[in-house]
């Protein structure tokens, strides 16, 4: 199966390169004809397969590996989709 | 005094650490691989040294938490022994639960690397009393996630237990109440951004790091 | 063996097309025909390719570079192996070159730049040597460029994320800003290792019938073509055939730094080379050839990263942080040992043997059949044609200017502004041994030779705009320039690394400004008795038929054995008198003064007396060994002024000048006359100093003294250090921000 | 109307966390009862708000603001939703 795994900081913690990105953004709008953006937020993605063919059983596997390694639950927050 | 230095595959101040502790206190410092599933016999100080173990990919300190060698280094520090953890060993000993909150991008997103004035803020600690009566003191800093949080509640509980041990005279990287340094509510677990192991020495620009080492020696010359 | 071995099926074309798409002009490919009595099937092609590459030949610079210098007293190994190694005294050894990843960095900053960093410490691991400082030779576009902020901003997060995650110190370079890098960035980066003297490795095979280890990170479709694409001009379309970029992976280079040394010391290595540029085809065809040997590969042992990599791919792949070996009969095992505790990929994918051929073997065929003869001995050699280049004649006046603003001005202008937000992103304090740095106030950085009271000093100049308007003058001002440097902190002056950055040397005004560079680069070295022991030849760098200004990058390495005889000039102190050694006659030509005050950029270069050098840098070395020099600054770019700002400044104390010249004041301030060096002494010493100069017949006089908080030159100018300061710093962060 | 970006490394060019985190993730794998995981991909994700409430305007103007700066194409590939 395919996992993916988004992590974000939690709200609450401040998120200065999604501060970042959205003054850079709202930067350059004016001459690049955009609108100004908010509440940009960045965070990261993991991709990868399993090796589990059971959605349940995957997704158990994922959490923990979250819990273990893949997110710092003090100061982030992820989200799962197995498929 | 019996030292040791872990080495993760990444690390680069492990050479430092040894040398520092070994040049200020004379110690016998030994090295030991991450994959050990054991640690010296009968250690005083365990250093955590700073560097870039698995490259700071995924997250600082995050994978080298895991180490056999930190199961071992946990279970020591339950039984006492000091431990220090240095820029990236600070980010591990986060990682692993041995010291609360966590080390974020630096505010201005980027590497800095320059010299850095810290006030001593618990003198009565093991790894600062000979620091005596020093208003200030200046070490080296060089990192890119030195930006210390933690949640109100969290912060509340370090600071009302005199857990802050060094704090920036000039914020350099966004860290809540200018937090430099902590340790462990039993006092015998160090985490600091800064590197007494780049200023043990007047030559190195520096050598306010040497009393941290010294300290430690104290006390256990007291026991 | 098939003759079309990997040639891509769908296409219809010749061999003869494929040389010229792959840039072998008809008359090599001609040669190749000639060597093998066949045609080169398209794997062997890819190979010849990449060896006559310019970059991996040297075709248009190598009977030049014949004319440097290479030997002498503290050389244990010159130009021609991975890079070159001085003996420091005691059994201990400097192995240290300077490399370019300018291409690479133009097209994607971060990683041109990070990879450029990796490849040249492998270049110094792969000799022994542990590394311990990193140096940078940074040429930008004009700041107006549109591209120039994007390049600034990723060349340096790519040296600093990568050195810094090794590990190694970066603890000095040079940045300029100028509008003829717009389509052509430089990025120079130099490593310096130590190592034991009698434990140096090299690259030619020793004997038969050993094995050839690959380890290191897995091959991937990275970079193809690589060393000819830096061999080639940039048009607008250079774009379509970039190759695929490599991506530098620093924690595998600090793991193979860390497995190398290891294995090395197991005593287990014949001879052991990088892939750099050309990767395996170089590697391998380098270490057998050297060796008078020949080697067989079998691809399908080599570490794959993708799936149904052709041998052409392979072999022409630049993926970074690979090493091959030769290991001594049966220690494999101690390879293994070594390579699983970093966690290394690594394999055995071939063997020396006496045929004098290199065979590739790919899927049960052999794709691949050469002589090595031919590759490297027989690689093209051109004396291509050359004119005089063009060259700026003396100005016959030069404007004024108040000398304050034009301080202010020349402080705040690109080149000379603060690169402190640069520098500020490199570990500069890693190794716990650096004595000096970026930001210490010192001509050279400074590291420690580990364990002892030695410490080396390292330095990187060119100043462009005299090679442009002089390529001999300029030459030889590179090389004096960095004598100067090491000089001025009190270090013996050993030997240098260079990189020559140029233009497209079929132009035969290009060309005569690579030779008469090299001829005063040459000169220099021998006057100066500073050897160059490695170095690196950067062709080519043109957009659209607009070349660079000539930079040959000089970078330069000195011993102290006592670092407690160091000086900088952050050590100024409050009544200590400054003495100017060397003669101003007034050489504004090409300067700093004329380019930023009055926008000329124009006049004969500053002449440069190599015996003059000579005679005034023994002198100030020896005033620093015996301690009568307190603080210590050589005079170049923009003159006397910002020189005193400089040690003003870093000292934290101000300094009042006097003219008692016949010169101007705006000459006296801002000439930029060679082999000076502004020194402080204690005010009793001054007159003794003064004597000894007229003894030694240098020229020196008292002008001024250390006081106070502002910088002036009596009844001129007086500004206070915090105004020209927050001028000298301003520019550069405000630029990026 | 929300935009997500998502950012990876152009298939081919070595992704050197996604080396890492895999080397660890099954280096965990004994211990923490997970099986094997293959072909990790480490990438970055960013989530705003955007003025436009027409779907398609507000597409060519995110993927405007990939090529322009969110996204370096030389060695990036990215995917937008809007919504
Ligand atoms: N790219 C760079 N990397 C590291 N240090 C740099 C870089 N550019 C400039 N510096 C540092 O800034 C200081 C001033 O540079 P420069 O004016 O070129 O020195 P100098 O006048 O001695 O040649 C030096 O310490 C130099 O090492
Ligand atoms: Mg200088």
């Amino acid at each position: 199966m395919k996992a993916t795994v988004h992590i974000f900081l939690k709200a609450g913690v401040l998120d200065v390169q999604g501060k970042a990105v959205e003054g850079a953004l709202n930067g350059l709008a004016g001459t690049a004809g955009w609108s100004d953006v908010a509440n940009v937020r960045v965070g990261k993605v993991l991709e990868f397969d399993l090796k589990s063919t059971d959605k349940a059983a995957a997704e158990a596997e994922v959490k923990s590996m979250c819990e273990k390694l893949l997110a710092n639950t003090v100061i982030e927050s992820y989200r799962i989709e197995v498929a | 005094m019996k030292a040791a230095v872990l080495v993760f595959p990444g690390s680069n101040c492990d050479r430092d650490c040894k040398v520092a502790v070994e040049v200020t206190t004379g110690a016998q410092v030994s090295m030991v691989w991450h994959q050990d599933t054991s640690l010296p016999a009968g250690l005083d100080l365990i250093v955590v040294p700073g560097g870039f173990s698995y490259g700071d990919y995924l997250r600082c300190g995050a994978m080298a938490s895991l180490s056999p060698v930190m199961a071992e280094v946990v279970k020591a520090a339950q039984r006492g022994v000091s431990v220090v953890g240095i820029c990236n060993g600070f980010q591990i000993l986060c990682e692993a639960g041995l010291l609360p909150g966590a080390l974020m991008r630096n505010a201005g997103l980027k590497y800095v690397c320059k010299p850095i004035e810290l006030t001593i803020e618990n003198r009565n600690t093991r790894f600062t009393s000979a620091y005596g009566d020093k208003s200030s003191v200046w070490m080296t800093q060089g990192n890119g996630d030195g930006n210390f949080f933690a949640d109100a509640e969290t912060l509340k509980a370090i600071e009302d237990n005199h857990q802050v041990v060094f704090r920036y005279v000039e914020n350099p990287n966004g860290s809540v109440n200018n937090i430099a340094g902590i340790m462990n509510t039993e006092g015998n677990v160090l985490g600091m951004m800064p590197h007494p192991d780049r200023a043990f020495e007047p030559a190195l620009g520096s050598a306010d790091g040497a009393p941290l080492f010294h300290s430690l020696m104290r006390v256990l010359q007291a026991a | 063996m098939s003759t079309t071995s990997s040639a891509p099926a769908q296409t219809q074309k010749s061999m003869a097309d494929y040389a010229s798409e792959f840039g072998l002009k008809p008359d090599e490919y001609q040669v190749i025909l000639d060597r093998l009595g066949r045609e080169p099937n398209y794997v062997e092609l890819g190979v010849f390719s990449v060896m006559w590459s310019e970059h991996c030949s040297y075709k248009s610079s190598r009977m030049h570079l014949r004319k440097f210098p290479v030997t002498g007293e503290r050389v244990i190994c010159g130009p021609g192996e991975n890079a070159g190694v001085i003996d420091i005294g005691d059994g201990q050894a400097c192995i240290f070159k300077m490399e370019s990843h300018n291409h690479p960095s133009y097209i994607e900053p971060y990683q041109g730049a990070a990879t450029g960093v990796g490849g040249i410490m492998r270049d110094v691991f792969t000799m022994g040597a542990r590394p311990v400082a990193l140096l940078n030779a940074l040429r930008f576009g004009e700041p107006s460029h549109p591209k120039t902020k994007r390049i600034v901003e990723g060349v340096v997060a790519g040296i600093g994320g990568y050195g810094n995650c090794v590990g190694v110190p970066t603890v000095a370079g040079e940045t300029n800003f100028h509008a003829g890098y717009n389509g052509n960035c430089l990025v120079n980066a130099m490593c310096v290792g130590l190592a034991d003297a009698d434990k140096i490795f090299y690259s030619a095979a020793p004997e038969p019938g050993l094995p050839v280890v690959y380890f290191g990170s897995k091959t991937g479709r990275d970079g193809i073509h690589g060393a000819t694409m830096s061999s080639a001009e940039f048009s607008e379309d250079s774009e379509e055939k970039r190759p695929t970029v490599q991506v530098g992976d620093p924690f595998a280079e600090k793991l193979l730094i860390e497995a190398t040394l290891e294995l090395m010391a197991s005593g287990a290595v014949a001879a052991i080379q990088d892939m750099g540029a050309a990767g395996l085809t170089s590697s391998s065809v380098e270490m057998a050839g050297k060796g008078g040997l020949g080697i067989t590969l079998d691809l399908d042992k080599v570490p794959q990263r993708e799936a149904n990599m052709s041998a052409y791919e392979m072999m022409l792949s630049e993926s970074q942080e690979r090493m091959l070996a030769i290991l001594k009969p049966g220690r494999e095992n101690d390879g293994y040992r070594i390579f699983e505790k970093w966690g290394l990929d690594a394999a055995v994918i071939g063997e020396t043997n006496t045929s004098g051929h290199i065979v590739l073997k790919h899927k049960g065929e052999v794709v691949c059949d050469l002589p090595l003869g031919p590759l490297s001995d027989d690689a093209p050699l051109y004396d291509r044609p050359w004119v005089e280049p063009d060259m700026e004649a003396p100005l016959a006046s030069v404007p004024s200017a108040p000398v304050g603003d034009a301080l202010l001005t020349i402080l705040a202008s690109p080149d000379m502004a603060s690169k402190r937000w640069l520098w500020e992103q490199y570990d500069r304090h890693v190794m716990a041994d650096t004595l000096a740095d970026s930001a210490t106030g010192s001509d050279a950085g400074m590291v420690r030779v580990h364990g002892t009271k030695k410490a080396l000093a390292v330095t990187s100049d060119c100043t462009p705009r005299y090679v442009k308007a002089n390529p001999y003058e300029g030459g030889k001002q590179a090389v004096a320039e960095a004598w100067r440097n090491l000089t001025a902190v009190g270090a013996d002056p050993i030997a240098i690394t260079d990189n020559l950055n140029f233009g497209n040397p079929e132009r035969p005004k290009i060309m005569g400004q690579i030779v008469r560079a090299i001829d005063g680069m040459a000169e220099a070295c021998r006057e100066l008795n500073f050897p160059v022991v490695s170095g690196n030849v950067s062709l080519y760098n043109e957009t659209n038929g607009v070349a660079i200004p000539p930079t040959p990058t000089v970078g330069a390495v000195g011993l102290l054995a006592d670092y407690d005889q160091r000086v900088g000039f952050h050590t100024l102190k409050a009544g200590q008198v400054l003495v100017l050694i060397g003669e101003t006659a007034g050489e504004l030509g090409s300067s700093l003064y004329l380019r930023e005050v009055h926008g000329i950029e124009a006049g004969a270069p500053p002449k440069v007396d190599l015996s003059v050098e000579k005679r005034n840098g023994d002198f100030v070395r020896d005033l620093i060994r015996s301690k009568t020099a307190k603080a210590v600054h050589d005079l170049s770019d923009g003159g006397l002024l910002p020189a005193a700002f400089d040690m003003a400044s870093a000292s934290g104390v101000g300094i009042e000048l006097k003219n008692s010249t016949a010169l101007e004041d705006h000459v006296f301030a801002f000439a930029e006359d060679q082999a000076r060096y502004l020194i402080a002494v204690d005010e009793a010493s001054a007159h003794l100093v003064l004597a000894k100069a007229a003894e030694a017949g240098v020229p020196a006089l008292t002008i001024g003294v250390a006081g106070g908080s502002d910088l002036s030159l009596t009844g001129v100018m007086s500004l206070s250090l915090d105004e020209l300061k927050t001028a000298n710093e301003r520019w550069l962060p405000e630029f990026m921000g």
